[in-house]
């Protein structure tokens, strides 16, 4: 059969952001894959260099448009143990519950770009129209939908009252009804099965070796989630279950994610009934003492890194960012090889693909 | 793998039930969008409040803010809203409470140059206002 | 005679249905979906739209051929018409226009496998395959559950099959199996969703019509959606004929209603399935489908013979 | 507290490790804030070190590597992961902006190698595919982190 390059990218209907993908087609089989990155690179770790702690917390919330409020958290968190301040209670709560409603959002978004691209448009309607709901309340919360700036070195900007605490459970109740329609579907819809199943495996092994992280990895079988593994507040307080399967297929994964979504409204309950009074930030110095700092947390989709060095001035030395998307893009050309060309959204997909992070 | 009758039209009540339901999504253009109501949008600024410090420029991480001093007391603040990344950061950094962004949805423009706006006018004359 | 071919049942209505159809089906998807869907001129405008964009081709196409082959497509679709009654009006009928009907509706895939064909794109070629691949799927499920009806009703004249029903019953209510696997037949032949895999476009885009653009491309939208009128009447004609229990109505409504329910049908498939892979297809059109549709042949020999 | 001794427990494992595989390298070992602890190696130690962290001690999630242009040299930040993080750190100067590839036992860590080679100049020796990985067709090789 006449092999044919099949161009993904760098716009393509599948994509919802620019990177290339040269696929060698065989009739309906790729046998070869090459992948090309860059697209949407900003440079954002050499802006960062020359700006203000303040205004870099604004620029690196822009580095994904999805789970913008975990890059800012790691930042302040790196920057505030440079400073060496203890954080009130109240803000750390409050910096995880929005940590939380961020991951449910990016996984029912993921969801819906699943469901897309599998042509299960209804699913990706539904599972949008859920993620309204999480905008909604991020928004009156913190005043954006995504993008959130809620976060400051030393704390956060909002406040929760008492009643919007009340109305918020209530809101969290109906959206849990809301993802466990969504979770029944993924356990028991035939056609969504049938397209995610045995599609895009993983062993543990190669999850190993690749350093894959996040949802790829729990759905491989590596029991990993930082929120569990290095207990900060107010993690060490509340109770969860990080959901792992053992299939590592593209099913497994949007098994793992939906159940985590569940678990994060879990979380995001018990934060809020947990809340302590107390007041939301602390006063810093606007210069940070000269030293080096890694600092991890749990995105959406996995281990975020920031390596920060301080020279003792109000800018950075460097600030290095490491985003999941970027381990899980390396697993794509072992995945891509001796797949349908159908399954090839399928697998694209099943990493929840995230360019403007892993190009930065 | 599991295979019965019910998981093959699994969606088929879901679906009926938001049918019943009735559609949830507005028809933008035609119908105002939905803000909550912490909502940050449009910058407003409370021209008595302004000192003219500068905070709100120094800490503004989009350049959207200038600051054109002529003197101690005479200067002008602009606001560019094309960079303006409504991040709230000069709500934050003004030590007077003058500047704010306000629960208003500003829609887009097709015209950049009619946004440049004058925040704070402190010049000697002011030029008239119904110009 | 020309009132019948131009006007009704002819051109003029298959253009209004067409029209009608396509925005309840866009409007039903849309409620399903929890959207609110389109207006009612929406079709008519995307229709007008499309013949005032650029006309373009890439190189290396045969532009006759290209300009030919949905002309093809929309006359197989009008010709098939011809022979399909509604409500009881048709314009031309004879023993054994049943099978003229199905071939005539079969080209328009030869048509979309020849417009992938003759396309330089390489989503254009991997369309072309797969919706060849899949007309060797659907195709004989299809023809065998449509030529139920005429085994059971020893005709192949549709509208021998439509008297047929009227003495007896609707052929939905006594062959519900082959009712079933006509509608699944017709999504696969209207590549509509759950089976528009040769233009699924998380995939190939566009499949055979990406490179296509402007009046070709409205012409095409034109086809698609009258072969879903005229494969719905089919449909209503087989298995919903004129039955006694409706004969205090008058025909006309009747059959609107029930090709709409069809329609509805089609609608709700599309809501609540998942997009099926080429392979799968095969498999469910040659395992599944093809033994079943055998069966109920072999039910209906024994019923009506 | 129990994590708090087990980590210290460990390091001191990876420690005396490190000294018996080099006994001519002067480590130096800090504690930074956020579980984290630095080492400091000598660059041509970085491929054994890193494989006895993986093989003995089980660090088998490099979470990334660092590049900084110090002004003075390259410095390379080893960031390991394994409930606790380890970041072994190196020190290249100008004139040997050379280490050993880590992709032999980590494929994982080809990305940001390519990363490391475009941005800072600093060549893998022996990856396999050490291409630009964000810069555009028409980069010119220079290296945007470089400070001079």
């Amino acid at each position: 059969m006449t092999k044919i390059i099949v161009p993904i990218g760098p716009q393509h209907p599948l994509l919802k952001e620019p990177v290339s993908f040269q696929l060698t087609v065989e009739g309906e089989h790729v046998t070869e894959s090459a992948m090309r990155l860059g697209y949407v690179h900003r440079g954002i770790e050499r802006l960062c260099q020359e700006r203000t702690y303040v205004q870099n917390i604004h620029l690196l919330e822009r580095i994904c448009g999805i789970c913008s409020h975990v890059h800012t958290t790691t930042f302040c968190q790196g920057v505030e143990a440079l400073l060496g301040v203890k954080l009130p209670s109240r803000a750390l709560y409050l910096r995880a519950l929005l940590c939380e409603l961020e991951r449910i959002h990016s996984h029912l978004l993921w969801l819906g770009v699943l469901a897309l691209n599998i042509g299960f448009d209804t699913i990706f309607m539904y599972a949008w129209h859920d993620r309204e709901v999480v905008l909604d309340i991020m928004e009156d919360l913190s005043g954006g939908r995504v993008s959130h700036a809620v976060n400051i070195v030393g704390g956060v900007r909002f406040d929760l009252t008492d009643d919007r605490r009340v109305t918020l459970l209530r809101q969290l109740n109906g959206l849990e009804e809301q993802v466990r329609i969504l979770l029944g579907v993924v356990e028991h819809e035939q056609t969504l099965q049938a397209r995610t199943r045995n599609v895009g495996r993983l062993s543990l092994e190669q999850i190993r070796r690749y350093c894959v992280v996040g949802p790829v990895a729990r759905a491989s079988g590596l029991d990993v989630d930082l929120r569990r593994d290095m207990p900060r507040p107010p993690y060490d307080g509340l109770t969860f279950q990080v959901p792992v399967r053992q299939e590592g297929d593209v099913w497994a994964r949007t098994l793992v994610r939906m159940l985590e979504t569940v678990e994060s409204v879990h979380l995001c309950r018990q934060m809020l009934d947990l809340l302590p009074p107390g007041p939301v930030s602390t006063r810093v110095s606007r210069r940070v003492p000269a030293g080096e700092v890694v600092s991890r947390t749990e995105a959406p989709r996995g281990e975020v890194v920031y390596y920060i060095r301080s020279d003792g001035s109000d800018k950075p030395a460097r600030v290095k960012v490491r985003t999941p998307t970027l381990t899980n893009l390396i697993t794509l050309p072992s995945q891509l090889e001796n797949v349908n060309m159908a399954d090839v959204s399928v697998v694209l997909s099943g990493v929840d693909l995230c360019i403007a992070c892993a190009d930065r | 793998m599991g295979f019965s009758l019910r998981s093959i039209v699994y969606l088929l009540p879901q679906v009926w039930r938001v049918l019943r339901a009735g559609p949830l999504t507005v028809q933008f253009p035609f119908a105002p969008p939905e803000l909550q109501e912490g909502y940050r949008g449009q910058v407003v600024v409370d021209a008595a409040r302004c000192r003219g410090c500068s905070l709100c420029v120094r800490d503004c991480p989009a350049f959207a803010l200038e600051l054109e001093r002529e003197g101690r007391e005479e200067y002008r603040l602009i606001y560019h809203p094309d960079r303006c990344a409504y991040c709230g950061q000069c709500e934050l950094s003004c030590q007077f409470g003058a500047i704010r962004l306000s629960n208003t949805f500003t829609r887009a423009t097709a015209d950049r140059d009619t946004l440049t706006r004058v925040l704070v006018d402190r010049r000697p004359s002011p030029p008239p206002l119904d110009e | 005679m020309l009132f019948k071919l131009l006007i009704f049942p002819g051109f003029l209505f298959l253009l209004l249905c067409a029209f009608v159809f396509d925005w309840v089906d866009r409007r039903m998807l849309a409620r399903f979906q929890g959207r609110v869907g389109p207006p009612w001129y929406q079709p008519v405008a995307d229709f007008i739209k499309l013949p005032t964009k650029e006309d373009t081709l890439p190189q290396g196409v045969n532009a006759t051929v290209a300009a030919a082959l949905p002309m093809l497509a929309l006359a197989a679709v009008l010709t098939a018409s011809v022979y399909v009654p509604v409500a009881g009006v048709v314009s031309a009928s004879f023993e054994g226009d049943l099978i003229v009907v199905l071939f005539l509706l079969s080209l328009p895939a030869l048509t979309y496998f020849l417009a992938g064909w003759i396309s330089v794109g390489v989503y254009s070629i991997l369309g072309g395959h797969r919706s060849l691949l899949q007309y060797f799927s659907y195709e004989v499920p299809f023809l065998m559950a449509v030529a139920g009806p005429a085994v059971l009703s020893g005709s192949w004249s549709i509208a021998s099959i439509v008297a047929y029903q009227a003495q007896t019953t609707w052929g939905a209510v006594m062959q519900p199996l082959g009712f079933v696997l006509a509608v699944v037949g017709l999504i696969g032949k209207l590549k509509r969703d759950p089976l528009d895999i040769p233009k699924a476009k998380s995939e190939v885009v566009s499949g055979s019509l990406t490179e296509f653009s402007g009046r070709k491309l409205a012409l095409w939208r034109l086809s698609m959606n009258m072969q879903t009128v005229v494969g719905i009447f089919l449909l209503v004609n087989l298995f919903f004929g004129e039955s006694r229990f409706f004969d205090v109505l008058p025909a006309f409504p009747v059959f609107g209603l029930k090709a709409l329910s069809i329609l509805l049908l089609l609608a709700t498939a599309s809501a609540i399935y998942a997009r099926l892979r080429i392979d799968q297809l095969a498999d469910l059109g040659w395992r599944i489908l093809a033994p079943l549709a055998l069966l109920q042949i072999l039910a209906n020999v024994g019923i009506g013979g | 507290m129990n994590r708090l001794l087990r980590q210290l427990h460990l390091f001191e494992e990876i420690f005396s490790a490190f000294q018996a595989a080099f006994p001519d390298d002067p480590l130096t070992v800090q504690a930074m804030p956020i579980d984290e602890t630095f080492v400091t190696l000598a660059p041509e130690h970085i491929h054994e070190a890193c494989e006895i962290l993986v093989e003995r001690f089980d660090f088998y999630h490099l979470s990334t590597i660092t590049g900084l242009d110090t002004g003075a040299a390259v410095e390379l930040f080893y960031h390991f992961w394994n409930a606790y993080g380890i970041t072994l750190r190196t020190a290249l100067p100008y004139t040997a902006l050379r280490i050993a590839t880590l992709t032999d036992f980590i494929p994982g860590a080809a990305f940001y190698e390519r990363e490391l080679y475009t941005m800072l100049g600093v060549v893998f020796e022996g990856h396999v595919n050490l291409q630009p990985l964000l810069q555009p067709d028409d980069w010119d090789g220079s290296h945007p982190l470089r400070k001079t």
